[in-house]
């Protein structure tokens, strides 16, 4: 997989060599297709992925990550080390040297000023900042010169990367938005849906969660870009259909996230008119194991809280079964195909912070048999259900409502009823179960249930933030109104303290092994989470559609610049 | 038949059936349509008081305001001693076995869901606590009282002809033995050679029974041949009251007269005096005319009649009018 | 009365001879019926014959592996589906299922729309705050309320039921509770025009009470009506719940109904085109049946067409 | 007619401020959050904070309480400010949607074209399919054509919209490549190549909807002229010497259609929620589309208002159906 | 009473069946008369006895299926109208024969205006203009009597009373100057003094305008005050058929008879208790092969319930001129007719 990206990018890159003299707005219309349709293209009001990428078409961040998560400078004139001098030696600042003669659309000049006021917008108490993580720990943004920036931490930060780059951090022009501070940030309708932006494109016609139509951006830095004069934005739908518009029906250059099933993609594959691209990140399809009692038998505010450790689960050998049943290759078969790919780990990229566990991906029905016999579940009345106790091995298995999730329930219930589990499924709607609602019994956070399943990645490459969900202190509860990051309620000093070490090393090297040990910590070694397919991003692209590299760090539409017709 | 020591077994008096009118924007009550706009008469026992008028008039109102299946606005109905609007819904409940009601379409009076025994079983059921032997028996004894075949006990009303209908909603009536029962143009809806038998049948179970009647009808050469005195209304009053043959030989009322004088009889040979033809048509009982009620089509009408409204006076034995012309003011 | 009627004693014969003799010429009625009667036997008596789980999934994952999307065969004539369960048994107990809630759901309304149609056309007092409530239903956007109704009370439901019955009990009332409103406004009217009727008036003079001149007297006679709603609220049932599952609102997925199985069937329509027609065909067979049944009985029932 | 139109308004009033309040408390109570689709990397507090900014954290009572003053007071201000050019809202707080923080009106503003275009071309046409079908169908009681009509209109509304929409999708525009299968909303008529585009975009759904429609109408058509054919003063046109065309086309057609007209009225309505399904399959960003998008992200002010707005089009074309019977039907008089 | 002169309209032989699922019911059987110029036919009968169908068989008023005009001949002015096209049989509805209901109320179209339906058979029929229409229209109105004409044209029928709406179709029935016009019970539904009225209305009417009337009623009494001639039908046939008086004075049918004294009378010595005739009518699901009043009837013999009479002339006059009855029995000649 890896090394059919590698050589997408390498085409690309081969390609970009005639487009290098070709003409701005040369190529006609492009058509790109988000089915789930565009609510905003302000990427500080929302952190739909949709949203984001849209808005990365106008709005640019100082860096961007390229499609092996490199850093690479954007409105940056380049990435600041601290062999370059740019992050100060005692990792407390980083100072960002921008682009000169970068302009906005509407002529005016980019500034310090602009990177400033980002900061000011997203960081005011009552604006509602979606990316207010990406700020976290920032102490002061000041302008060194109109063209430098100096952005102080409040404490050492290792990766200081974080504010400014991606395409969920882009730089707003303080002149538009000026009068969008804080409560006012949602009623600048006019300013969220057309912001003026660095970026290759600028918004003409916005209309909600429907249709974006774009024109190439005059004052675009690089006279020779964008190669289209016209974007369309168009939403609605869904995957199978937007895929069909590409691939069958050729009606767009462009789908986004045309997650469908195996068989349907080669199928569309066959249609000949274009092909499905994709690039594996950080997202991980994954069971989680509940460390605490759900019963309903307990008080409400006692369920699935540290008070009462799991019955069964407490017993690690008993969740090692429960992984070993698990044939993870007919996962990805039956659900993703080229979108997936099996995964033992809960970090699978980048590579220098990815462990190399693959002992889960063979299935070992006996042995997964043989472990609950030794941890004393065994069937003593013959119904095919093991006991132990008295109490019978029967678990509750929820996940959100969606095709493939039901499949995979069916499947592994199909996989534990064979070792002598009895499970019951259940599916919830994705918007109750992932709403954080502290009201509702069925969010993936209150855990009632025994095993859960979902997906979940982290922003960036850096993956300190999301080791940090599985501190002790991070357990969801009644305290904290169920807003917890540590799903599992998993609990270990060890790990806390291992932790500890990431927040002062530095260098992918270094922080790449306390990361795979922290990895390791919670799949291989303990089974608390069972990680099972890591799911790529996966898009449909016309075949006349050239310069397109697939991305997985940033938005797919990072280098939407140098796209161009195939001539 | 008018024994004066007797009290009359329905005395009914000032009766008023306003059935209100609502509009405007905010539905207030605007007006009535005056049915029954007090109406006072009275029938011994064992008697029959006709009751005639033209479609509309009030008359079947007057019935049923009478048993109380509309509940008056108005006035005093006596039954058999009782007070009947003022009665309590289980007093009301106890008293209805003496007062029963025999309809004008025998098709539908009947529940087309029930059998026959069913329908003439239903008073039985509510008001006694007779065995399921026992009610047979009697069901068996009612269906031969009106002449109709035990054998058809089972059958839906559906099965049978308009006469026969009838007859089962006769059964009914006289499940229970009253004493009074309200005829609602009992014989409107059956064929000519069917009305006879009909009658033919209430005059003999009248004289079995000793039933007292209120005979509801347009038909006036019917309530001449079953009627002992007769009450002619006019848009929701009475016009004349009178013994049967006082009325028929010398009408006082100027409707009265008209109406008989309208009845086409069945005699081809001119003999029949000059008709009154009377014009326009009845006025509506929501707004009725000022003065008498008649006054727009009267053939008679002075400028009296046209300011004030008559009142029901007893001209001779037994005669009451309310007309101007009869008992000037 | 003419001896010879009198020689005979005639069995009572029932009006519902007379419907049957009516509905029997409705020639597109009783093609339906039996098609129905096909269709429920499929559903109710096939799965004893064709004892295949629908839920069954090979655990051996290479066997499963080739068990998925198979075309039809023998061992499974209508194939299998992307998890290799058996298409024609998942049919059979989807079936079962929408059937099931159609008509336990039909009942829920028409119970609901024959009581509040016969209070409010009976009790004067109450009719017009129930024709408000009618009209205030008919007002409401029901796909969120349903949705609300499946959310509110699917746990507890499924407490005190258990996930299955639990959810089945919820879709049945909700669609119940969503769609009695034209029962009640059509047994209401019916009720209006029967209290006027002389009978119900001769019950009055006999002194039968409200609610045994309700029973005795207006409900058997707006049966008519509420059959021909009921038959045609079970079509719409049918519909309505596989609207539910076809927007994911319905049914857990092991637990598949017609709806649910077409709803999954749109994903693999492209390669699997038959997933889609036979729920689809089914659905739209039954409600085509149950619509026809309706207009047959409406006209069995109608009195002015028995006439002619 | 007039004190009637007046008391039905009036009456409507506490009519629509009940359901008002069942949809908004309804709505409110349904499951999922306006952070469900935010995805799970955005930390707790940072979505606390964008619920409190969307004033999402308030008790309901006071949203609602809010929000029908943002409905009738402050939305009709903009609404005059937008036809006259005036400024009497002078920047009062409009309905947002929170997703895209945009005013709901504006929203519904850009969907009701395309709904209105589909749902009204469909509704038009499914009428004149419907008509001649089931006076045809009446007139000829029992023969092939009544027939065939009545297998036509049992079917049409028996076949789920979701399954016909799917199976034209398949044939005739990914097998056989004949129509788009997705709408393009900014397409304007400007010469007869648009024209041709619109159509085409248009042919699939439109043909879903109108069968739909037509099953339906053509449905109480037929029973509706049935009804009238057996009218006695359809006996005395046919005494007077009347030719069937004017028997039929004129007496029986004018009294049949009275009631067929209030059922197309009253249809109305429910053809805009009935296009949710059909919106969702040929991907038209009609206001059914926008509802159900605005279900699965849980927006609840966009939710409400459209589900309102359906509420309040169902009040309102009971009392256009009613009134319409009254100007069609000399008996009846509202007073 | 221009008894000789040639008939306008004469029926010979006329069968009607109801071909239903449930049986074929035989409304109208053998059935004929013959009705003069200016003449006023009363057709008596319970309902059932077949006197609507008959005369709406004779200008293919009945819907068909499941009614069926199998057999005879209907003569207007010497064409067979059971032989002519749907065309011409068009044409002879509303302008050679006009026709009046029972129920005013239903019979007029509701959404309508008056004038509107008045006008159509002129516009139809006589090729007028509007104009013209509108202005005979008003004629017709003023002819039956209802007042202010003109303004009342522009008026809906349910603006009228009832007796202003008979009045109404009787306008649209004499629009086009008909030969004859076949009122079927147009009082039945109407109150005494409004039937007085109307009656009083078609007498006026017949001295003026001098057409052919068939009356159908139940109501002996009516006929009585009108007609110039009576056809008492029973069980689809025809029982007895003569002047009014003739038949009034000597009724020789054994119905007839029954009917004259099962109706109480208005004046004259009241009866103690009326003659019934017990029994119910007969339901036609067969060609009589008997006559059809046996069952009921006090004279009935054997050859009663095994042959149906024929109508015999009980004088010197034809068939259908003079007095006729269908009966075995001979009424004995003395005078005893109830109550006269």
């Amino acid at each position: 997989m890896k090394m059919k990206t590698l050589l997408l990018g390498a085409a690309a890159a081969f390609a970009l060599a005639p487009a290098a003299h070709a003409e701005r707005g040369a190529d006609g219309e492009l058509k790109i297709l988000y089915y789930q349709a565009v609510s905003t293209l302000n990427a500080y009001l929302s952190s739909g992925t949709k949203d984001v990428e849209a808005g990365s078409l106008v709005l640019e961040p100082l860096a961007a990550f390229d499609q092996d998560g490199k850093l690479v400078p954007r409105l940056a004139s380049e990435i600041p080390t601290v062999e370059n001098g740019g992050v100060a030696a005692d990792l407390t600042s980083i100072t960002w040297k921008l682009n000169p003669g970068v302009k906005w659309s509407d002529g005016s000049d980019f500034t310090a000023e602009d990177v400033i006021f980002t900061w000011q917008y997203c960081t005011d108490p009552n604006g509602g900042c979606a990316q207010g993580a990406k700020y976290e720990g920032v102490k002061s943004v000041e302008a060194v010169d109109p063209l430098t920036v100096k952005v102080t931490f409040d404490a050492p930060k290792p990766y200081p990367y974080q504010p400014f780059t991606g395409a969920t951090a882009p730089i707003l022009q303080k002149a538009q938005f000026a009068n969008c501070l804080g409560t006012a940030a949602a009623t600048c309708t006019e300013q969220n849906s057309k912001p003026i932006g660095t970026g290759p494109y600028m918004v003409t016609d916005f209309k909600v969660n429907d249709v974006i139509t774009l024109d190439a951006n005059p004052n675009y830095r690089d006279p020779a870009k964008p190669a289209f004069a016209k974007v369309t934005v168009k939403g609605g739908g869904d995957a199978l259909a937007a895929a069909s518009a590409v691939m069958e029906t050729g009606e767009f250059d462009y789908a986004w996230n045309t997650q469908i099933n195996p068989e349907q993609q080669a199928q569309m594959e066959a249609g000949g008119k274009g092909t499905f691209v994709n690039a594996f990140g950080t997202l991980v399809e994954r069971i989680e194991i509940n460390m605490t009692d759900p019963s309903p038998a307990l008080p409400e505010g006692e369920r699935s809280t540290i008070k009462h450790p799991h019955p069964i689960f407490s017993d690690a050998k008993v969740r090692q079964a429960l992984s070993m049943a698990i044939d993870r290759n007919v996962l990805v078969e039956v659900g993703y195909g080229k979108a997936g790919r099996p995964t033992c780990n809960l970090v699978p990229a980048p590579a220098y912070q990815a462990s190399d566990n693959t002992a889960c991906l063979t299935q070992d029905i006996e042995g997964a048999k043989k472990l609950l016999e030794e941890a004393g579940w065994v069937d003593t009345d013959g119904d095919g259900i093991r006991e132990k106790d008295g109490k019978k091995f029967s678990i509750l298995y929820q996940t959100s409502v969606n095709a493939v999730r039901q499949d995979f329930q069916a499947l592994v219930k199909g996989w534990w009823n064979e070792i002598g589990i009895e499970v019951e499924l259940k599916s919830i709607d994705p918007g109750v179960y992932f709403g954080g609602d502290a009201a509702s019994p069925d969010t993936f956070q209150k855990f009632y249930a025994d095993v859960e399943m979902y997906a979940n990645n982290f922003d960036g490459t850096d993956a300190e933030p999301y080791m940090a969900q599985y501190l002790c202190d991070k357990i969801p509860g009644p305290e904290n109104q169920w807003q917890g990051e540590n799903i599992n309620r998993f609990c270990d000093p060890a790990y806390d303290a291992l932790f500890k070490t990431l927040a002062t090393a530095t260098g992918d090297e270094a922080r790449g092994t306390i990361v795979k040990q922290l990895n390791d910590m919670l799949t291989k070694d303990t089974n608390t989470i069972l990680p099972l397919v890591d799911r790529g991003r996966f898009s449909a692209k016309a075949n006349t559609l050239d310069g397109f590299i697939m991305n997985s760090w940033d938005s797919e539409l990072w280098n939407v610049a140098d796209w161009h017709r195939v001539k | 038949m008018l024994d004066a020591t007797t009290a009359p077994l329905v005395e009914v008096k000032n009766l008023k059936m306003y059935f209100p009118i609502h509009s405007g924007l905010l539905r207030r009550h605007t007006g009535d349509v005056k049915a029954v706009d007090d109406v006072s008469f009275h029938i011994m026992p064992g008697e029959t008081l006709g009751l005639v008028g033209e479609s509309g008039c009030g008359k079947s109102t007057v019935g049923r305001a009478i048993l109380r299946l509309y509940e008056p606005t108005s006035g005093s109905v006596r039954i058999d001693g009782d007070e009947i609007p003022a009665l309590a819904p289980e007093a009301l409940r106890k008293k209805r076995p003496t007062m029963q009601m025999v309809f004008q379409d025998p098709q539908a009076s009947l529940n087309p869901r029930m059998t026959v025994a069913d329908i003439i079983g239903e008073p039985l059921e509510e008001h006694t606590t007779l065995s399921r032997d026992q009610k047979l028996a009697r069901i068996y004894e009612l269906m031969d009282q009106v002449g109709l075949n035990r054998a058809f006990a089972n059958r839906y009303p559906y099965a049978f002809s308009g006469g026969q209908r009838q007859r089962i909603g006769i059964a009914r009536a006289l499940a229970l033995n009253p004493k009074f029962i309200v005829c609602d143009e009992p014989i409107a809806a059956l064929d000519v050679s069917i009305q006879a038998q009909v009658v033919n049948l209430l005059e003999d179970l009248q004289d079995r029974l000793g039933l007292t009647y209120l005979f509801i009808s347009h038909d006036l050469s019917m309530v001449r041949h079953i009627a002992d005195r007769v009450a002619v209304m006019y848009l929701g009053q009475i016009a004349e009251i009178s013994p049967r043959d006082a009325l028929y030989t010398n009408p006082l009322h100027p409707y009265a007269e008209a109406l008989l004088s309208a009845v086409p009889e069945a005699d081809p040979s001119g003999a029949q005096k000059q008709r009154i033809i009377l014009k326009g048509d009845v006025p509506s009982p929501a707004n009725p005319p000022k003065g008498c009620n008649f006054c727009t089509r009267c053939p008679k009408v002075m400028p009296v009649c046209r300011e004030v409204e008559p009142k029901l006076t007893e001209v001779a034995q037994g005669r009451q009018v309310a007309c101007h012309l009869i008992s000037p003011l | 009365m003419t001896d010879t009627t009198t020689a005979k004693i005639e069995r009572p014969r029932s009006q519902w001879r007379d419907v049957w003799d009516q509905f029997r010429h409705h020639k597109g009625a009783m093609v339906a019926l039996m098609l129905l009667g096909l269709i429920a036997c499929f559903v109710f008596i096939g799965p004893l014959i064709w004892q295949i789980d629908p839920n069954f999934i090979e655990s051996d994952a290479v066997k499963m592996i080739r068990m998925r999307n198979q075309g039809p065969s023998w061992a499974h004539p209508l194939g299998t589906d992307q998890l290799g369960r058996d298409i024609l048994s998942r049919i059979m107990f989807g079936g079962k299922i929408s059937l099931a809630v159609a008509t336990v759901a039909m009942l829920v309304a028409i119970f609901i729309g024959t009581t509040v149609g016969v209070l409010a056309g009976y009790f004067r007092r109450v009719d017009g705050l129930l024709m408000r409530l009618t009209d205030m239903f008919l007002a409401l956007p029901l796909l969120p309320l349903l949705l609300v109704m499946m959310f509110l009370f699917r746990d507890a439901a499924a407490s005190v039921l258990g996930p299955s019955l639990g959810t089945f009990l919820l879709i049945v009332l909700a669609i119940g509770v969503t769609s009695w409103m034209h029962a009640a406004r059509i047994v209401r009217g019916e009720v209006l025009a029967l209290k006027e009727r002389e009978f119900v008036l001769a019950a009055r003079s006999i002194g039968t009470p409200s609610l045994r001149i309700i029973l005795r007297h207006i409900l058997p006679n707006v049966l008519s009506p509420v059959l021909v709603a009921a038959t045609l609220g079970i079509a719409s049932a049918i519909i309505t719940e596989s609207v539910l599952s076809f927007l994911g609102l319905g049914f857990p997925p092991d637990f598949p109904t017609w709806g649910r199985l077409l709803f999954d069937g749109v994903d693999a329509m492209r390669t699997y085109p038959d997933r889609v027609v036979w729920p689809g065909v089914a659905i739209s067979l039954t409600v085509l049946c149950v619509n026809y049944i309706g207009d047959g009985l409406r006209d069995a029932l109608d009195p002015r067409v028995r006439g002619r | 007619m007039l004190t009637f139109t007046l008391r039905r308004l009036l009456l409507a009033i506490p009519t629509l401020l009940l359901i008002s309040a069942v949809i908004f408390f309804m709505v409110d109570f349904a499951p999922g959050s306006p952070m469900a689709d935010i995805p799970l990397t955005v930390p707790p507090e940072v979505r606390a904070k964008m619920m409190a900014a969307m004033g999402a954290d308030q008790p309901v009572h006071i949203r609602y309480v809010l929000w029908l003053k943002q409905f009738f007071w402050n939305e009709p201000l903009y609404g005059i400010d937008a036809l006259f050019g005036t400024d009497f809202a002078q920047g009062a707080q409009r309905i947002i949607s929170w997703q895209s923080k945009v005013p709901v009106f504006q929203l519904i503003g850009e969907r009701l074209p395309q709904t209105l275009t589909v749902v009204g071309t469909a509704y038009a046409l499914g009428i004149l399919i419907a008509l001649p079908i089931g006076i045809w169908s009446a007139y000829r009681q029992y023969s092939w054509f009544d027939l065939a009509g009545t297998f036509f209109s049992t079917m049409g509304f028996s076949v789920p919209t979701f399954f016909t929409g799917n199976l034209l999708i398949l044939i005739f525009a990914v097998k056989l490549g004949w129509f788009p299968t997705i709408y393009d909303t900014n397409l304007s008529i400007t010469d007869w190549d648009s024209f041709y585009k619109m159509v085409m975009q248009m042919a699939l759904p439109v043909t879903v909807l109108a069968l739909f429609n037509a099953a339906e109408i053509s449905r109480y058509t037929r029973a509706s002229v049935l009804e009238n054919l057996g009218q006695d003063y359809v006996r005395t046109a046919r005494a007077k010497g009347m030719p069937e065309r004017t028997v039929l086309l004129k007496h029986v057609l004018r009294n049949s259609l009275i009631p067929v007209v209030t059922i197309i009225a009253l249809g109305l309505p429910t053809v805009f929620g009935g296009a949710i399904v059909t919106e969702q399959i040929f991907k038209i960003n009609g206001i059914g589309a926008a509802l159900i998008g605005a279900i699965h992200v849980s927006d609840l002010p966009v939710i409400q208002t459209i589900t309102f707005i359906f509420a309040v089009l169902i009040v309102l074309f009971n009392l256009i159906a009613d009134i319409l019977y009254g100007i069609l039907d000399p008996r009846i008089r509202y007073d | 009473m221009p008894d000789r002169a040639k008939p306008v309209l004469e029926v010979r032989g006329l069968k009607t069946v109801f071909r239903t699922r449930g049986g074929h019911v035989h409304a109208v059987n053998d059935v004929s008369f013959a009705l003069r110029p200016g003449e006023l036919l009363g057709v008596v009968g319970e309902s059932g006895s077949g006197k609507s169908v008959t005369m709406m068989s004779l200008i293919g008023l009945l819907p068909s299926p499941p009614a069926d005009v199998c057999g005879g001949e209907v003569l207007l002015g010497g064409t067979d109208l059971l032989k002519a096209s749907p065309d011409e049989l068009r044409r002879v509805r509303g302008a050679r024969i006009g026709f009046v209901f029972q129920d005013p109320m239903t019979s007029l179209n509701p959404v309508f205006t008056v004038g509107n339906q008045i006008m159509e058979p002129l516009i139809r029929h006589m090729g007028l203009t509007k104009a013209q229409a509108t202005e005979r229209a008003v004629e017709l109105l003023e002819l039956v009597g209802i007042p202010d004409a003109r303004k009342r044209l522009k008026a809906y029928p349910h603006q009228f009373s009832g007796g202003m709406r008979q009045r109404v179709m009787i306008a649209i029935a004499l629009a086009c100057d008909p030969e004859v016009l076949i009122a079927d019970e147009p009082t039945t539904a109407l109150d005494v003094t409004i039937q007085a009225q109307i009656l009083e209305l078609v007498k006026e009417l017949r001295q003026k305008l001098g057409m052919a009337i068939i009356w159908i009623t139940h109501d002996l009494g009516v006929i009585a005050g009108i007609a110039d001639r009576i056809m008492v039908m029973y069980g689809g046939q025809v029982a007895e058929q003569g002047p009014v008086r003739e038949v009034f004075a000597q009724p020789q049918h054994p119905y007839t008879r029954a009917l004259l004294r099962t109706i109480p009378k208005l004046h004259g010595p009241r009866e103690a208790k009326l003659e019934a005739i017990e029994g119910q009518p007969p339901i036609l699901t067969a060609a009589p092969m008997a006559c059809p009043f046996a069952p009921r009837c006090a004279h009935a013999f054997d050859r009663c319930r095994a042959e149906n009479p024929a109508r015999r002339s009980i004088d010197t006059r034809p068939i259908g001129d003079g007095h006729d009855v269908a009966c075995h029995w001979h009424a004995p000649a003395t005078q005893e007719v109830a109550h006269a």
